[in-house]
């Protein structure tokens, strides 16, 4: 085991530099006394050489997909092609302004029109906005059209249902569109009917769910589950961040979904940013397709347009028309895929997610029994009476050159590892993080206690960072004061 | 799929002898194809395929364009680019991990830093996708601090704020009334305001600059009147480098759109949306925040912290159900504010100023022209009237080369539009803009 | 102390990774069997994210200018701005063919002449060819203009005469024009008149110089050298290396030169690419110009063409036209530094330089008093007693995070460490690093022989790889054998 | 030079007032300022004045180009372009510490190795500037190897590259000598190559495909006839995918062009000089060279090796002047290399000899063209003859969007132009070619 993080005697840009431009504008002349700022922001100014040192020797204290294997569950870390940014990055893609009038942006709204088109045609929807920011917001927006509908129907609906398998974006979602929240315990890991069954009622707006769960388990009853909350009079609602594991497969349409939103940034190959941007396309099924957000990208003839006219539409839920630099990075990883590939994609995702599975379970516990799609949980539960805990292990998955999966969650396995390899990996770097993780998991508790030791700094002292809140630099100058 | 060396050795471990298998737990009845979706293509189709299509677009650098209204062409420094490029920022995840994302995780700590002395507030979070999504989770927020359900907000919001804010008001259902503005300055009136101001509002919203791109000079006024209730400033980042910061007049929360400070305009995504508030409300604030800590060997370090205020941990009682941000963006921005500067900020806001004081005048200059049409002062923008409708303005002027500003979709504005210069504004095109007026005004 | 280089496991290519797609097209339809390849070559196929983490990782294990201060001494790692490299970039500039017809190529061979004729004026050359691919090949390139020069004057001149300070290129590039090489020592560390008196003669072809030279000193009897090549009848070749240190000040014009060459890598801020590309303009007296390479770019009226109608021209020393991706990179630069700007380089460069000498002959000899311009040459000589040699000092900086400087050139200091800090660096990082410096060469012996220990690897057995020659995975493969 | 608070007290520690005094050493006669330049710009307009005059530039992607002749615009994929773009790469300089640099030593090392295989060759060097400097090189260590004064050298050679070669030979007095071609074949006449073959002769050239883009069929016959003396290949890299490397019959040194492998045409520069030669000749050649060793800790590493050859180390006597080289460029290729695998170049150039023929017959269908003219075997290139003159050919096609090929510097070949395809080729330029040369041709 060679590998180590990069680390740079990286100072507070505060601490290097200042600003010491003079410049002496009077102010005075455009603006009134009162509304005058008379001491300019307190922002350091580099020159592009330090700016550039700066970020860069940062950067190297950073992992991204680009630098190793990044299994975090749920969040499809998959490699993103070049090609995808370049595109995003041309003149014709970045300098678009989104006031130009229509006839100027007919470039940028043939490929939003195609994109509804091709989503609707992946997710088995009869419409597709594109306007929300991410997943948890095209949720959001789901939530306000589950509601529109309901209303629009004289209908007072005011719970939605979910499993406790569920990504805490769900009843979040749901809470700020003005729902209460029924969790369902799940049964052998996934959906338990008659508690659906139980939970439903004339007062269900909708039942969310991802197919496959946060288990990586596909719910094989996604057709009764359907059946169930429909005849309930509540809407099914597809989380979309794990449409990885079905393409090609199936597709909440084909599964009686209602609505669903798609995470482009997992799915559809756009590089993640740090935390973001995302994009959260929703697709609906006809009856809803009036409630969606305007505008919506409409061809007239050869000419594509911003559509404002839906008459029960909820609204705008963004400023503009969503984050269209994430659009276009899905559009070209579409394009390059196709429905083949897209295919090829499932496929592979699966395939290594089993496999991995596979070689896991040998030395670690992975709750629930069978296949699984895009991603798998393991257990650390065990390892409790070695004085290991699932945090050491992923800590010390760090000092063997691997993003750690994602850990404790789902809330319903014990010292949860959720662990997506997705299908860009290849056989050897699979069986690199296998091997890997059974040496750290059979590796002395004082070892793993200790890591990481590669990484550029060790572990934090968390507990401290929400005791004394430092948030800034003036924070931290009040903070060294004391 | 087409079985290599690999997957057969894959499947075999799996005592499987074809990938459908893995594909057994999904019911007959469920299984669908993708249909009417083409093959894939090569890089080399794909590139041209879409330099095909975005050749229909017209981008920024071939017109002389004022357009702002909520995103603008202020130049992005090369090195800012270079810098969001570095694939250790651009394909990594939220530091979930913070020994190994120390680099992200001082960039996000750094941009809180600096967006605090900007805006004068004392916390800042991690970004809201925008704006408007901003504004209404800063609505949500005042509403979870304050007693009450209405919120006050002026009548000069722009549509889609004011729709995306409603939105976000539906869920708790709070109730937004509007404040009049004065048909002279163009600012509010604080007289209405007052009388708007009962015992069941939380808080209010203050635009400034406004939508129709003038300062509000009541800052402090409403500040008073509001007493403790919640203050919410809407402001341009870049205008506060000269303009005084929402922390100088006791905002309680602010947001903004960072966007015009080193990230493209994107036909409008992604944005950044900026939020901050006084430290005191940190706790009732949506989204990510970034803490400065220690290691066990005492180094420096950074962590994301207060996450129980998160959806991954509180769910349904969590402050947001944001997950996915802006972070990016975030990144940028506190590259092009370091390369800025304080002083480079200031000149860069002088210098707008400037410029748009000179473009009201040449289209003053103008038959039958007025800029600006309001009395209160501006920052980058104004409204400026013309002889007819603005949409024939704008299809005229278009043909001459010059977007000529963004639309107003408030009654009796038909004729005007949202005038907008930029740090990218010359001379040369001002010129432009007062020719083609001329011109298409004959 | 943390800096720290990242470490990451990076297989060799071959050993990770090898082609297995099978794909059987008939050549035999295309090509006689006779010159058909039977099996195709022998390279693994990587698919795009195995390649792009297989360098990603690579990446990490390299230091460059944007990692920190490189104070290379005559290389000139200054800091290049980035603008320079995306104007480079643009489809406009980098897909462009040469053999466009000129009508398609305006706008290239516009930023060419207006080059050839910036760089003139800065030089104070007449006239300026852009064919030369890098310093050496400028060198060259003068050398056969002068040697052209000569014998159209009938006159046979077989010497190249140069100081001992000069670069390894210059009697390197003289000799492969054909020319002898004298050297003459020099003297309190700048040319001895004498040694130059005595050894010009009928034979001398030329006099090669730099100025400042390799030892960072001002050749203040510039004039008279001139006059004793001139009146020996020889050309004077500046070696434009050092240019950084006197733009704005004086130029080769001024001081009677007659053949310049410049390396737009260096002063002109182009990245050095791990070693290249370059360029290596060449200029020239009045007299000279008719010897410059063809084609040189010209200009009719507003048309701009590539002139090939020298008379007396050498002919091409470069396929094409030289390296224009760096041309217009230097073009760049020098509009955005105007006459102001590169006068302002000249003078902030020797600033650096002369401050942070100051600094470092605190603690290490530095020989030759006096002002040095961009760079200056400290000796190690004084650190044998404790058993420390000027490599040791280099390897134990990099632990401190920075990239050493040149050692042992010039040769006529004795453990020399040459130290161009350019200038792009702020006094901080002079400070930063001056203060390593002082630590190391106070450390004890043994921490220096161990140095490094932060970089990826240890200190190599470089008399290894000069025995055994591995020179490719093949080599490789054999030798693993034995 | 403003002062601010760094430079005074740099200036303070030096006992110096002012920035002149550092300058002091310069006597006044030779002093002397920049004249005829601007000012400095900002960056943006530095960007806005570099835009305006590239788009003056009709750059490949906007036209359809049969051009080649040594430069070749096959595509260069994202990825390449990105790796290339990592400035720990870019804004290195030559390895001189090995230790911190393993990165870009691998990737060169590894450029090494798959270029050897590529070409079959023992050794490559890590890159000469281009083919024709690389070319010169070559003569001048055939010449150090063998023995006598004469390099014997195609008929059918471009002038540049003789031009460049003539340059090189001029120092060591090497004398050039032609061998012909045959008219109808397009390949060495191999009689007449005998009869130039004296004892003064130290080696000979072979260039497969020449400039008449027909490919050698007697490099078995070449090698034979040489002897000992030494045998120069000059290849194109591309073609090696399909066509016998020059390792495969026995060449002493190979040059060619790796431009088209990851590059971009770039006007011409950055090109790729690829070099190599049989083991027993490594310590006569020119150029870096990388070895493998390890670490004191018995790591592999990896680190220059060969360096008395070298001008740093043996001055006068090294085998070549070079120093700064073409690095980036095989980064690059390494890349491409990598990402096409053996097979992908296969493909590419499989690709590229089918479009080359169904060039070649849509222009001979045309009245009164010919193409090929030469009956030898081609790879990418061929020559073909129309009837008119290329010079007006070329101008009249390229209106139609058109740019139909190199125009031939031989005598008898006014009408004749080399016309190249590369894997960016369609079918539909291809037809587009034809209807073209119809249109020009009525
Ligand atoms: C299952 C699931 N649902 C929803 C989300 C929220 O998506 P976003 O982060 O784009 O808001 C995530 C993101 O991690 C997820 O994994
Ligand atoms: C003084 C001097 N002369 C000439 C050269 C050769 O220039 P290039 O490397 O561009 O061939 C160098 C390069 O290091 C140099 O420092």
């Amino acid at each position: 085991m060679s590998y180590r993080q990069a680390r740079h005697d990286v100072p507070l840009i505060y601490e290097a530099f200042s600003d010491d431009v003079i410049y002496n504008i009077k102010i005075n002349e455009y603006l009134p006394e009162n509304i005058i700022r008379e001491k300019r922001p307190n922002i350091p100014r580099l020159c592009e050489r330090d700016l550039v040192k700066h970020f860069t020797t940062l950067s190297q204290m950073n992992f991204g997909v680009d630098s190793g294997f990044y299994p975090l569950g749920s969040c499809t870390m998959k490699y993103n092609p070049k090609i995808n940014d370049e595109m995003a990055s041309l003149p014709g893609s970045a300098m678009i302004h989104p006031h130009q009038p229509d006839s100027q942006v007919q470039g940028t709204l043939q490929i939003m029109y195609e994109l509804q088109e091709m989503l609707a045609h992946i997710t088995g929807m009869k419409a597709v906005s594109l306007q929300p920011a991410a997943g948890a917001h095209g949720e959001f927006t789901g939530m306000l059209i589950a509601r529109a509908y309901h209303e629009s129907r004289g209908e007072k609906r005011d719970q939605v249902v979910l499993p406790d398998t569920s990504h805490g974006t769900n009843p979040a979602s749901a809470a700020m569109a003005g729902y209460d929240i029924i969790t369902i315990p799940s049964k052998n890991g996934i959906v338990d009917l008659d508690a659906l069954a139980a939970a439903v009622s004339e007062r269900t707006a909708a039942f969310m769910l991802t197919n496959p769960n946060t288990l990586g388990i596909f719910e094989s009853d996604a057709a009764e589950i359907a059946r169930i909350v429909h005849d309930a009079g509540g809407l099914l609602y597809y989380d979309g961040a794990n449409f990885n594991a079905i393409m090609g497969k199936t597709s909440p349409g084909k599964m009686g979904f209602d609505i669903v939103h798609l995470n482009l940034h997992k799915t559809f190959s756009t590089p993640h940013g740090g935390g973001g941007p995302g994009a959260g396309p929703v697709g609906v099924v006809e009856k809803l397709a009036e409630f969606l957000p305007v505008p919506m990208v409409a061809k007239d003839g050869e000419r594509y347009f911003l559509d404002y006219d839906l008459k029960k539409s909820i609204g705008k839920v963004h400023g503009f028309h969503g984050n269209w630099g994430v659009l276009i990075r899905a559009y070209a990883y579409i394009l390059a895929q196709g429905g083949d590939g897209l295919t090829e994609v499932t496929e592979r995702a699966v395939l290594n997610s089993n496999y991995l599975r596979s070689r896991v379970e040998k030395f670690l516990e992975v709750p629930y029994p069978g296949l699984r799609k895009h991603e798998f949980v393991a257990s650390g539960a065990k390892l409790r009476e070695k004085g290991i805990r699932t945090l050491d292990v992923a800590k010390r998955l760090i000092d063997h050159g691997f993003h750690p999966p994602t850990i404790y969650f789902p809330l319903i396995v014990d010292e949860a590892i959720m662990i997506e390899p997705t299908e860009t990996e290849s056989k050897s770097t699979l069986d690199a993080f296998a091997d890997a993780l059974e040496r750290v998991v059979n590796e002395p508790a004082e070892v793993l206690h200790d890591a990481p030791t590669t990484a550029s700094v060790r572990r934090l002292n968390e507990t401290d960072a929400a005791k004394n809140l430092i948030l800034s630099y003036r924070d931290y100058v009040e903070f060294k004061k004391k | 799929m087409a079985l290599d060396k690999d997957t057969e050795e894959m499947l075999a471990a799996l005592n499987m002898h074809s990938v459908s298998e893995l594909f057994s737990d999904i019911p007959e009845p469920i299984r669908s194809g993708i249909s009417g979706l083409e093959n894939g293509k090569s890089e080399q189709n794909v590139r041209n395929h879409i330099e095909k299509i975005l050749e229909k677009n017209v981008s920024m650098n071939r017109m002389s364009s004022f357009l702002g209204g909520g995103a603008y062409d202020t130049y992005v420094p090369s090195a800012v680019k270079s810098i969001v490029g570095r694939s250790e920022f651009l394909t990594s995840y939220t530091p979930y991990q913070p020994e190994t994302s120390q680099g992200l995780l001082q960039v996000l700590w750094e941009y809180q830093s600096m967006m605090c002395e900007l805006t004068g507030m004392e916390v800042i979070n991690n970004s809201m996708y925008d704006y408007a999504t901003g504004l209404g989770e800063a609505a949500l927020m005042a509403a979870r601090i304050g007693k009450g359900k209405i919120f006050l907000i002026p009548e000069t919001i722009s549509w889609p704020r004011q729709s995306v804010l409603e939105n976000y008001c539906r869920g708790p259902g709070i109730e937004l009334v509007k404040y009049a503005y004065d048909r002279e300055t163009g600012q509010a009136d604080m007289v209405d305001f007052e009388s708007k101001l009962t015992d069941d509002v939380f808080g209010a919203l203050l635009e400034t600059p406004n939508c129709l791109g003038v300062l509000e000079t009541g800052a402090d006024e409403m500040r008073q009147t509001l007493g403790d209730k919640i203050l919410v400033a809407g402001v341009n980042a870049l205008s506060l480098a000269v303009v005084r910061p929402p922390g100088d007049y006791g905002a309680d929360i602010v947001v903004s759109e960072g966007q015009m400070l080193g990230n493209f305009p994107n036909y409008g995504g992604p944005m950044l949306g900026i939020m901050g508030c006084k430290k005191k409300h940190v706790r009732k604030m949506p989204g990510r925040v970034i803490g400065l800590t220690t290691d066990i060997e005492g180094r420096t370090a950074f962590c994301m912290t207060l996450q129980t205020r998160e959806q991954h941990i509180r769910r349904e009682k969590a402050t947001s159900n944001i997950c996915s941000n802006e972070a990016l963006t975030t990144v940028a921005t506190a590259a092009y504010l370091a390369l800025s500067g304080g002083s480079g900020l200031r000149e860069s806001a002088i210098y707008t100023m400037k410029k748009s004081r000179e473009l009201a005048n040449a289209i003053s200059s103008v038959r039958a022209c007025t800029a600006p049409v309001f009395s209160g002062p501006n920052f980058s923008e104004f409204v400026a009237r013309f002889p007819i409708k603005s949409t024939e303005l704008i299809e005229k002027m278009v043909k001459n080369g010059v977007i000529p500003g963004v639309e107003m979709a408030i009654e009796d504005m038909e004729n005007s539009l949202l005038v907008a210069v930029s740090d990218r504004t010359t001379d040369d095109e001002i010129r432009k803009y007062a020719q083609a007026l001329k011109e298409v005004l004959k």
